[in-house]
């Protein structure tokens, strides 16, 4: 296992030390819950929007804690959900008069744990709303009763109700926000690559050198098929082939456009699907107004990248832009 | 099975944490296989806080201490594990109330509770590759053999419903799973059972034993 | 191969095209010499900064042209020194009154590009002159006539000449605070895997999967010694020992704290070292006073990370903290 | 030899092209076992441009022919190979000057000067384990060979500063590497040869023989 780690089982909890002490003045750290919240956080003026999920996916969402995205984020240990207990008591101490919005991607696990704890902290008098995140159209058919995947469209939902709620927007236009956004926003991801959960010590699944898995999930779960590899600008094709004919894009639209890299696929390479992906779409007539090129969602060091389509208005754009300060940051 | 009292719930809920931790790693292989492999992991954890935390729990009553067991699991376990079987041991408790002991039909009504617990939280109907698939077959045998009354304490019906849990387990290879990480494997996940279920049986299975090694204790010592 | 790429000798220019489609309004690519620069350079007020390279090491130095910090890099081939011809045709186009900087990391390849194309830019009466940065303390003894490697640290150089040339800070004020960030910044690095250029198609090196070579460059090149794994503590402390002892870092000095991905080795990991890091340099009485976690310069998709070390002062620290913007960010 | 003329340089300079790019992957796995293996790339890259440009060298004199050849060279090979054998073409082009022949002495006092060029330009020096290691013998060689005079117009020459060219490079193997890349790996070096240097050799050889081919069909022509 070629990890940077110490004994895996303290690997979540070491992670979250490192970013406390990245940040000493802008983030709090209560290890009891894995939680990393900001350090001016709660107040009464704003909501507090609360995220969680499986650790492994960093950048999301302990590293995107800060003013204008998360208030706080409460992981639970690689791939896994977390404890209900960590949920509750985040709430319990993001506690706010203007309320508490959860932002839960859409896994049976995560949906389980926020509920409960929604209903913990509903009896101690604290008002919740939990927005779930479904952007992965991989994830489709009569079949799915579990419904799609929140993979890394979830980034957008989150920079677009952080702002909104950096100034003073209520929990039901928050909640109303990123239902829109959500709304809006499609991803479709490949793998060429398998991941090791530090504490597994294994790969999660066998794939050959060459072969991809289309439409991966971000905790290796299959997607829509194998196939042998191929070339960038054909991963690209059937990547947007997916994404845009199911919101569906059309010519005309604006979308910001994010190659999302799994965590072991280099840069460089995101740039040369994000120059595919930018022709294609120019090619039908849609415009990318804003793009997003780096890792945003991962699945530990999986090699391998997501692409997500947003259609943009004016309102959402303003949202894109507006300032945010979270560990996650080149300067 | 006559009338179980708290030892005997004790040592069920024992029994189960015992087994979940020593099997940690087989259940995540088999978590791993259609789902994403950290079942076993989740489970551990929980029922590592159980044990750890086993001493101090409120024995006022059955009831409570089922409660009390449920909430250190949905507290520690993470992924669909804690929240389900949390929920499950929740409302086991709530069933069994303040009863200081417990005839063969609470312990079914209790089962029942349970199941129905994992039902609405978790959303999940029979045929769609849960642990439900082992867990109500074999809650059906235990009340069909008890129904009629035992001479044995229940230890024969307790053999007979982990051997429907086993094999109803087995028997969830062939179905498509439709709930949890594994759904989305689709028809890759048919041919492998899955581990929540397996977990039921092999519990199940523990359970039995124990149950045969404590009536055997109990009437040597009678 | 697991990569994302067409034609394995069209990788650097179909990455640059994407990174040109992603900034239209900042950057101008010039495809004849693997150019990005920005858009509004060259200005008389300004001097004009140049890194060139070999690519691979994304997102140095092509993704982090803009301003404040670089006015233009010309990449070679990956890992490839860039032909003279590129870099003294970026020259011409960057040419300034107030003269032109290279930045060149400490390669030989670079060095003898750089130097020649140098002499033919004075020719033309362009004012030139160079840095070179040589941070990687791996490389140390009396055998390596060729001096130290550049690595990581030379971020630092770029943020802060950057930064200074912004100000309107002339060549040589430039020369000589670059040269004196180089004298306080110090890296060495670790990998655990090796890494396979597209045009190659093979890893670089052969290392077993338990081992890790110590104080590897960003080239695959060796390091100190090829030695089996350890825990993640482990690693820092002997990154740290190197480190530290080179300059040396003493009690009291106040840092910035480099944890640099070398590519393949995810977010969460580099923030297990940097913790590890913080805590062992405070035991020292080193105080890390900015922190720098991600990737900074990579070799593809090589696992491992490389740990930098600037000592600081109140001026070093304004630079660093100075506005600016490049393509490689987040939001 | 006697006296070489434009079209004996034109096969020279086309005969190391095509050996480059004949040899490119081979050259590259060479760099690769001490260096970081880019030499065959960036050579091959620097002489499919020579050739493609070949037609349009300015023919005005010899030397005129080998600068054009070594701005070619410079400017498109990257790594260290480009500055170096731009510069080693750029030198022998300077030292050839506006001449329509070359005489051995002529091909000698041109190839010293490209050896000078490069140990000026990369500051290496004999023993480094650089190309220096098997271009300065096999010069030595040649102009020994050539000082007393030849009869076969320089071919048993070349062949034999071919030999020690070849000799030369494997010897190599012994040397620590002190220039390039390959310095990194500082002990680890040493049993393998120098990329360079080995292409240096190959590249002889090819020379040697296409010289002996070309003498060969001008004796049958005359
Ligand atoms: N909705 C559900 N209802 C009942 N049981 C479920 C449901 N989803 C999953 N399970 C059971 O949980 C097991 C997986 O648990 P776990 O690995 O913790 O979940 P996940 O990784 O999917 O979040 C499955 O094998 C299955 O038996
Ligand atoms: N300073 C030097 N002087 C002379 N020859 C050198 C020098 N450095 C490297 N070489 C030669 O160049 C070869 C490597 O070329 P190349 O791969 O382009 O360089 P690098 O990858 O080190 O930049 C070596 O095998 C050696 O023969
Ligand atoms: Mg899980
Ligand atoms: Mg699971
Ligand atoms: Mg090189
Ligand atoms: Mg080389």
């Amino acid at each position: 296992m070629s990890k940077f780690v110490n004994d895996p089982k303290q690997f979540v909890p070491e992670m979250l030390k490192g970013i406390a002490l990245a940040n000493p003045d802008a983030l709090r750290y209560v290890p009891a819950y894995n939680l990393i919240m900001r350090a001016d956080a709660p107040s009464d003026d704003k909501v507090s929007i609360i995220q969680g999920s499986g650790s492994g996916h960093e950048p999301a969402h302990v590293m995107v804690v800060g003013k204008g995205m998360l208030d706080a984020a409460c992981p639970g240990d690689v791939f896994s959900a977390p404890p209900v207990d960590y949920v509750y008591e985040t709430t319990k101490l993001l506690k706010s008069e203007k309320g508490v919005l959860y932002l839960v991607n859409n896994y049976t696990g995560d949906r389980l744990a926020f509920e409960m704890a929604a209903e913990m902290a509903e009896a101690d008098g604290i008002r919740v709303r939990t927005l779930v995140i479904d952007d992965d159209v991989a994830v489709s058919g009569s079949t799915h009763t579990v419904g799609r995947r929140g993979v890394a469209g979830n980034f957008f939902v989150m920079k677009a109700v952080g702002a909104a709620a950096e100034c003073g927007d209520d929990l039901d236009a928050l909640v109303a926000l990123g239902a829109r956004v959500n709304g809006v926003t499609r991803t479709m991801g490949v793998a060429l690559s398998s991941c090791t959960p530090p504490a597994k010590g294994a790969p999660l699944f066998q794939i050959a050198a060459d072969e991809m898995e289309v439409g991966i999930g971000i905790h290796g779960e299959p997607g829509r098929r194998r196939a042998k590899q191929v070339t960038a600008n054909e991963v690209v094709s059937l990547l947007l082939d997916a994404v845009v004919s199911d919101l569906p894009f059309q010519a005309g639209d604006r979308v910001a456009l994010m190659i999302n890299g799994l965590g072991g696929t280099p840069i460089g390479e995101l740039y040369v699907l994000y120059g595919a992906a930018h022709e294609q779409l120019a090619s039908q007539g849609i415009q990318v107004a804003r793009s997003y090129v780096g890792e945003y969602c991962t699945s530990l060091e999986m090699a391998g990248a997501s692409l997500t389509l947003v259609r943009l208005d004016d309102e959402l754009m303003d949202l894109l832009l507006a300032p945010a300060e979270i560990p996650y940051r080149v300067f | 099975m006559e009338h179980s009292s708290l030892p005997a719930v004790e040592l069920i809920v024992r029994t189960i944490a015992e087994t979940a931790i020593a099997n940690e790693e087989y259940f995540c292989q088999l978590d791993a296989v259609v789902g994403d492999g950290d079942f076993g992991y989740s489970l551990a954890r929980g029922f590592e806080k159980v044990l750890e935390d086993f001493a101090n729990f409120d024995r006022s009553s059955i009831g409570a201490f089922l409660r009390k067991a449920g909430l250190v699991i949905a507290s520690r376990a993470g992924g669909t594990t804690g929240p389900l079987w949390g929920t499950a041991f929740l409302r086991a408790g709530a069933a069994a109330g303040n009863r200081q002991a417990l005839s063969p039909q609470d312990v079914v009504a209790l089962l029942r509770a349970a199941v129905e617990g994992i039902r609405q939280r978790g959303g999940a109907s029979l045929g769609e590759k849960t642990l439900l698939d082992a867990l109500a077959p074999a809650i059906d045998r235990l009340e069909a053999d008890l129904a009629g009354g035992v001479s044995d304490g229940g230890v024969q019906a307790l053999a007979n419903a982990a051997r429907v849990a086993e094999q109803a387990a087995e028997a969830t290879s062939s179905m498509i799973a439709l709930r949890g990480r594994a759904s989305y494997t689709g028809e890759r996940s048919i041919g492998s059972p899955d581990a929540g279920a397996v977990a039921v049986g092999v519990i199940a299975n523990r359970i039995s034993a124990a149950w045969r090694d404590f009536r055997a204790q109990r009437s040597e010592q009678s």
